[in-house]
């Protein structure tokens, strides 16, 4: 067997493919509260779905009633077809890496990821997993995500990164069909969280699974999602490929937190008109385009490949991103700007996408 | 003390240690006096010279050869860590369950723990004497064990805190891989809390080895006696031995003495994060 | 379930366990088929003399009847009442039970003490023929002997006739009265050290030094007819003279337990106390003081009438196989060598008159031994222990000692009004 | 986790001790009390109030209800005032000094009450004890500590108030620790002294300790005597030792008094009841003055 492969075979030989997840109509309270709000959602088998929102926008109870952990007040979770909204935890094959990893502090690395494998010996002597097969299935997963020298440690003695990466051997390591990732790169630090991703999307190429991954991070969400999920106030407001949603934001809300620099917004008569900051135009004075503006250069933040260039005008601020080899500007510039019609994202009074 | 302590550190240090020496010595004396009594020959018993001279083994000879030091020592171990361990048991599936099956029960169930705290054992004695009797638990190990696991509250109360420490996400992590929720708390939540296992474990341990009405009414007789009631009982007719009197106490509260030594920083601790800063 | 038919309930329980055992067939006794009986004792188990003596007695039974098990408990004396009763409510009675005679009439009637007359059967008459015969009387339930003497002492005086000579007293004349009491005690204090003591006050609460000290006053606790009498001119008098040593300073207002580990120190002169613990007496004073003893001393015109004090056997199984093992042992330790055992080596008086002049048991005793000789001289004229009637006679027996008697001797308390309020509460208690 | 059912067998011992050895016999006990029996012979029918008021007939209850109350506020200071200045001269100077001194402190609540009890007995003795011998020194005339009236109840507070103090200070510990000592240097750098950091800093943090360990040592100081009127004076000289839970006792145990013993069980029971509600009512109305 090739060792760098995640997929092998389960004891009970059945290959590994991912599960279609189908929400309808839940609805989980707190109190008065509503964390999920008539959420209605599929998604698809082996897609890398993400989850993205501000904080509080439910995601994390969505993820939790997807786990089993959390009870959804009214609908229900169709796995497949099949109702599991009531199954119990443990027996929905799927697996979680929390926001914290939360390792057992008391077992060593290869304790954390045997866990599940050695309850399921322990439930079934007979047909469970023998312990060969145990320790193979561990030191497969941890050559796969270079932990070999770390089997023994516990983690207390391990780096962020390290503990990342053994919450994600403890949690592939049954070849769950279903693999739940809560905020997993929220406690690493930048340089950690390419390789992370990277990580990420080697494991749900090669496993298989269906893969839902929440993140307050819109570039996390951006770049890694094959399915998009936007969530605010306990709803989804937009679910769809990313350039799907990135490029035909379903309201305001979305428009504004999906992209960065987030999109410029100006209210009209009907609604509001917006545009991303890297279909604007700058010019020294005067412009073309089918929306121009003027106003005066407040600030410039080189970033490297460009730089984004934040005006003011009557109506308040708004950002322009120059490319590299443009005429920048400066601080105190006089500028105008110019947008394509092409471009302009029309937003109803009620906030929603206006086709056009 | 406030501006001594900035101009003259050391008189200040000096007080502190003046202070708490004596309070330590105050607290201590009568215990340290019965150490140095028990190896006092009769003349010298009631002598006011703290120093044992000329010192004499005599008094744990004498304790040795005529008292049952060995049976009583051992009844009252088996009592202690019975209870002890019966406490533990029963504290710590409780917190489990008050703290991760069903957390909406914690209110009430702690509660009626603080209220069982509250009743002074006396009020009730006489009922559980009975039931105990009628059970045929009398001059018995499960009399003298079972039913002082009403008291388990304390334990439950100091217990839960810990447990609800545990982060819940482990606890959520073992019950996705599978666990049963036995498994978890076995895995999971025991190793977690052992600290604090071990210190409210000490601490039942201690009061019930010094727990003087129950056994003095469920098993005073000298074979089935706990140390408190052999101790109560050496005073005979014929006048009081204080030498080996002491002697004997010194023997039976040593063990403990010594195991609170050891175990203080952790009973402490185990205070502190069951946040019994009340 | 009501709770009233609960109560009941356990009571039909305990009657069905007793009934269960009462049904095993008896058996012949037999050592290769040994019957266990168990033996409520506080001389067993102790420090000191009671202890290694109640332990030879065993030691002997069990060397002399191979075919009966004793398994001795060891119970506090205050608590050998409780103890039984709380076993009996248990459905689990002790067999046989050493119990002071203070608490004989409670045990009679809320115990189920056995007639010993009947068990022994015709052997009876042959045993007991020999025993002092006011004291066997005593122990009488419903008409018939329920419990032989065992433990039997009455207050003697003791005294250190060093300090005696110390104090310019002759050792060789003891005082014999209350009066001449005051004076050696006066003449000791003088000479720097304590006077006399009357262990009237000990922290088992037991009442027979006050009902010596009562009836040697001419008076009694308890009238003839039952009627309670603690607060008749002749115990007012008894108790106020026993006052009056604290009052001038040559008594020490302390309880038992202290006075004796004064005396045992060779600092207290003169000692009233149970016979009791002449065992340990003797070992404390040993190489220390010239320990001896005297007659309990008269009050007024009358004769010393020391009430005993100690402790009778009673037997309560109710199983046959254990009655009758349990009478071999109450034989045993009530025949001539059971009584031998017990004065050599505890100090309690030997119950049967003529083993003090026996060369086979305590002849060569006394002869090197006259601590004892005293009280055994008073042995044929003591007054009989008296019980409070009513439910509770031990409740009575500690109000009297609680509330009138260590008040009264130890703290100066008047002793009329006293004697006459307690009188009062006693009355109510008993009923009468 | 909430899994629904389950969660009964992990209570269900607890419920059954807590049921079968307090509640059940507290109720048991309030039946006991309308009854008469002396634990041997059958018991007899209700009388009523009888019990309830045999123990106010005759002195005793009473007088051993005000010792007992006494007796808690007697070791009120040394359930609060003097373990928390202790505390707080340990957790002042952290180092193994203080580890040494707080074990030797704790010492009476490790060591055993009989031997802590015959001890002071020994100590005590009025004839050749060692306190009376160093009173000697001081001219002053010996002292029946145990068998005066005036004292005896003295002795029994100062024993008891060995074994609070040792216990409150390890509460008060725990509660110093919660302070953060960063607070503590920046008050010091701000030229705070000792006292002001006391009086600013550790009052209000200990304040509510204080509350609820002055209200804890009334609910256990009377249970903490009882080992020590059982083996020193049962009460005596003249009943001033004598509390509620021994009273209890030697109802129950030595006049076998079933009755009565529960009736005063009963009493005491409904006393606590009384101070819990007053307690929470004080406490709901500071809350809402809020």
């Amino acid at each position: 067997m090739n060792p760098s492969s995640i997929v092998a075979a389960k004891p009970n030989g059945s290959a590994v493919n991912g599960a279609e997840l189908e929400l309808s109509g839940l609805r989980r309270q707190f109190g008065g509260v509503a964390a999920l709000d008539r959420v209605d959602l599929r998604i698809k088998p082996e897609s890398l779905t993400v989850v993205v929102g501000p904080s509080g926008c439910g995601k994390s109870t969505l993820l939790r009633v997807l786990a089993g952990l959390d009870r959804p007040t009214e609908g229900r979770v169709m796995s497949d077809g099949v109702d599991v909204t009531l199954s119990p935890l443990g027996a929905r094959d799927l697996a979680m890496v929390f926001q914290d990893y939360a390792l057992f502090p008391h077992m060593t690395v290869a304790g954390n990821i045997s866990f599940g494998l050695r309850l399921e010996r322990r439930h079934d002597r007979r047909n469970g997993p023998s312990r060969e097969f145990i320790d193979r299935e561990v030191s497969r997963v941890a050559q796969l995500l270079n932990l070999e020298s770390l089997l023994r440690r516990r983690p207390a003695q391990l780096s962020g990164g390290q503990r990342q990466r053994v919450a994600l051997a403890r949690a592939i390591v049954r070849q769950p069909r279903v693999l739940l990732l809560d905020e997993p790169m929220s406690a690493l630090d930048v340089g950690l969280r390419a390789t992370a991703r990277t990580e990420i999307l080697r494991i749900h190429r090669e496993l298989r699974s269906t893969l839902v991954l929440v993140t307050h991070d819109q570039h996390e969400a951006l770049t890694m999602a094959t399915d998009l999920v936007v969530m605010d106030a306990g709803r989804v407001l937009q679910a769809g490929p990313p350039e799907d949603v990135y490029r035909r934001p379903a309201n305001e809300f979305v428009a504004r937190f999906v992209g960065s620099p987030a999109m410029n917004l100006r209210p009209t008569d009907a609604g509001s008109v917006g545009w991303r900051p890297t279909d604007g135009r700058l010019y020294p004075r005067g412009g073309e385009g089918d929306l121009v503006l003027t106003g005066v250069v407040e600030r410039c933040e080189y970033t490297g490949s460009g730089q984004e260039v934040v005006c003011r005008d009557a109506h308040g601020t708004f950002t322009v991103v120059q490319q590299q080899g443009e005429e920048w500007v400066r601080p105190g510039d006089d500028v105008s700007v110019g947008v394509r019609q092409s471009a302009l994202h029309r937003f109803d009074l009620f906030g929603d996408r206006i086709d056009g | 003390m406030h501006p001594t302590d900035r101009l003259r550190p050391a008189v200040a240090h000096a007080l502190w240690h003046l202070v708490l020496a004596g309070a330590s010595l105050a607290m201590a004396f009568p215990m340290l006096w019965s150490l140095l009594t028990s190896f006092k020959g009769p003349q010298d018993v009631f002598s006011p010279s703290p120093l044992p001279w000329p010192a004499t083994l005599d008094n744990y000879a004498a304790v040795l050869s005529s008292w049952p030091v060995g049976m009583l020592v051992g009844n009252t171990f088996i009592m202690s860590a019975g209870v002890a361990a019966g406490q533990l048991v029963i504290a710590v599936l409780a917190g489990f369950a008050l703290v991760v099956l069903a957390p909406r029960m914690r209110p009430a169930v702690l509660s009626a723990c603080t209220i069982a705290l509250a009743v002074p054992p006396q009020a009730i004695i006489i009922p559980q004497f009975l039931l105990t009797t009628r059970l045929g638990w009398q001059n018995s190990e499960l009399g003298l064990i079972v039913p002082q696991l009403g008291t388990s509250a304390l334990a439950v109360l100091l217990l839960v805190e810990h447990v609800a420490a545990v982060p819940a996400a482990q606890i959520e992590a073992a019950a996705l891989q599978g666990a049963r929720p036995i498994e978890t708390l076995w895995h999971v939540v025991l190793p977690a809390i052992r600290p604090a296992i071990l210190a409210v474990g000490i601490l039942v341990f201690i009061t019930t080895w010094n727990e003087y009405l129950w056994p003095l009414l469920i098993a005073p007789r000298s074979h089935d006696a706990t140390v408190q009631i052999g101790l109560a009982q050496f005073q005979g007719e014929g006048g009081t031995d204080y030498g080996a009197l002491m002697a004997a106490s010194v023997l039976t509260s040593l063990p403990i003495v010594v195991v609170y030594i050891i175990a203080s920083r952790r009973i402490i601790d185990s205070f502190i994060k069951a946040g019994l800063r009340p | 379930m009501k709770p009233l038919k609960l109560v009941g309930t356990l009571g039909a329980l305990s009657l069905v366990l007793t009934a269960v055992s009462c049904s095993s067939t008896p058996s012949a006794l037999s050592p290769a088929n040994p019957v266990t009986i168990t033996f409520s004792s506080y001389t067993y188990g102790v420090q000191g003399a009671a202890g290694t003596g109640t332990q030879k007695l065993l030691d002997a039974f069990a060397a002399a009847h191979p075919e009966v098990k004793v398994v001795p408990q060891s119970i506090p004396t205050a608590d050998v009442l409780t103890k039984a009763k709380t076993d009996t409510a248990a459905g689990n009675p002790p067999d046989v039970v050493q119990i002071g005679y203070s608490k004989l009439a409670e045990a009679f009637q809320t115990l189920p003490v056995q007639s010993l007359e009947q068990i022994a059967g015709n052997e009876w008459k042959d045993h007991v023929s020999g025993i002092n015969q006011a004291l066997v009387n005593t122990g009488k339930k419903d008409g018939r002997v329920a419990a032989l003497p065992f433990t039997v002492s009455i207050p003697t005086l003791f005294y250190n006739a060093d300090l005696f000579r110390k104090a310019g007293l002759d050792p060789n004349r003891p005082p014999t009265s209350i009066d001449e009491v005051r004076t050696d005690a006066a003449a000791i204090t003088a000479s720097g050290h304590k006077g006399a003591y009357f262990g009237v006050v000990d922290s088992g609460k037991s009442d027979y030094l006050t009902q010596s000290v009562i009836d040697s006053a001419g008076g009694s606790t308890v009238g003839t007819d039952g009627s309670v009498t603690v607060d008749s001119p002749e115990a007012v008098r008894g108790l106020s003279s026993v006052q009056s040593l604290t009052r001038d300073g040559l008594q020490p207002a302390v309880g038992l337990d202290d006075a004796t580990a004064s005396f045992s120190s060779g600092d207290l002169g003169m000692f009233v106390v149970s016979t009791a613990v002449a065992g340990s007496l003797q070992k404390a004073a040993a190489g220390k003081f010239d320990l001896r003893s005297a007659a309990f001393p008269s009050f007024g015109a009358g004769k010393a009438a020391p009430t005993f004090s100690g402790a009778g056997l009673i037997v309560l199984s109710q199983d046959q196989a254990k009655q009758k093992a349990a009478w071999e042992f109450v034989k045993f330790l009530t025949s001539a060598e059971g009584y031998s055992i017990v004065t050599k080596n505890i100090g309690y008086l030997p119950l049967r008159a003529d083993l003090a002049d026996d060369p086979k048991y305590l002849k060569d005793y006394f002869a090197s031994n006259r601590l004892l000789l005293p009280p055994l001289g008073q042995l044929a004229e003591v007054s009989p222990y008296r019980n409070f009637s009513g439910q509770n006679p031990n409740q009575a027996v500690v109000i009297l000692q609680d509330d009138a008697v260590a008040p009264i001797v130890l703290r100066g308390a008047d002793p009329q009004k006293t004697l006459s309020a307690v009188a009062g509460r006693i009355r109510e208690l008993s009923g009468k | 986790m909430t899994q629904k059912a389950g969660w009964r067998p992990y209570l269900a011992p607890l419920i059954l001790a807590l049921a079968v050895w307090v509640y059940g016999p507290a109720v048991f006990t309030a039946v006991l009390s309308v009854m008469k029996w002396n634990l041997t012979t059958p018991p007899s029918g209700l009388v009523g109030l009888d019990n309830y008021a045999s123990l106010f007939r005759h002195p005793e209850f009473a007088r051993a209800a005000g010792q007992t109350i006494l007796s808690a506020l007697a070791l009120l200071p040394f359930a609060t005032i003097i373990p928390l200045v202790l505390a707080v001269m340990l957790w002042q100077r952290p180092g193994r000094a203080s580890v040494v001194y707080r074990a030797l402190l704790f010492v009476p609540v490790v060591v055993a009450p009989v031997a802590v009890a015959t001890a002071w007995k020994f100590l005590l003795n009025p004839l050749q004890g060692l306190m009376n011998r160093i009173l000697e020194v001081f001219g002053i005339p010996p002292v029946n500590w145990l068998g005066d009236p005036g004292t005896a109840l003295l002795v029994l507070v100062a024993i008891t108030a060995a074994k609070v103090v040792a216990f409150n200070l390890v509460l008060y510990t725990a509660t110093l620790s919660g302070i953060d000592r960063a607070l503590v240097s920046a008050a010091e750098l701000e030229g705070a002294t000792r006292w002001e950091i006391s009086r600013f800093i550790v009052g209000p943090h200990v304040a509510r300790t204080t509350v609820v360990l002055a209200l804890l040592s009334v609910v256990l100081a009377g249970q903490w005597t009882f080992t020590s009127v059982s083996v020193l004076t049962q009460g005596g000289p003249d009943g001033v030792t004598d509390s509620v839970y021994y009273r209890i006792y030697a109802l129950g145990f030595q006049f076998f008094d079933t009755g009565a013993a529960s009736a005063a069980g009963v009493l005491v029971l409904l006393a606590f009841a009384v101070l819990a509600t007053a307690w929470s009512v004080v406490r709901r109305s500071r809350r809402a003055s809020h």
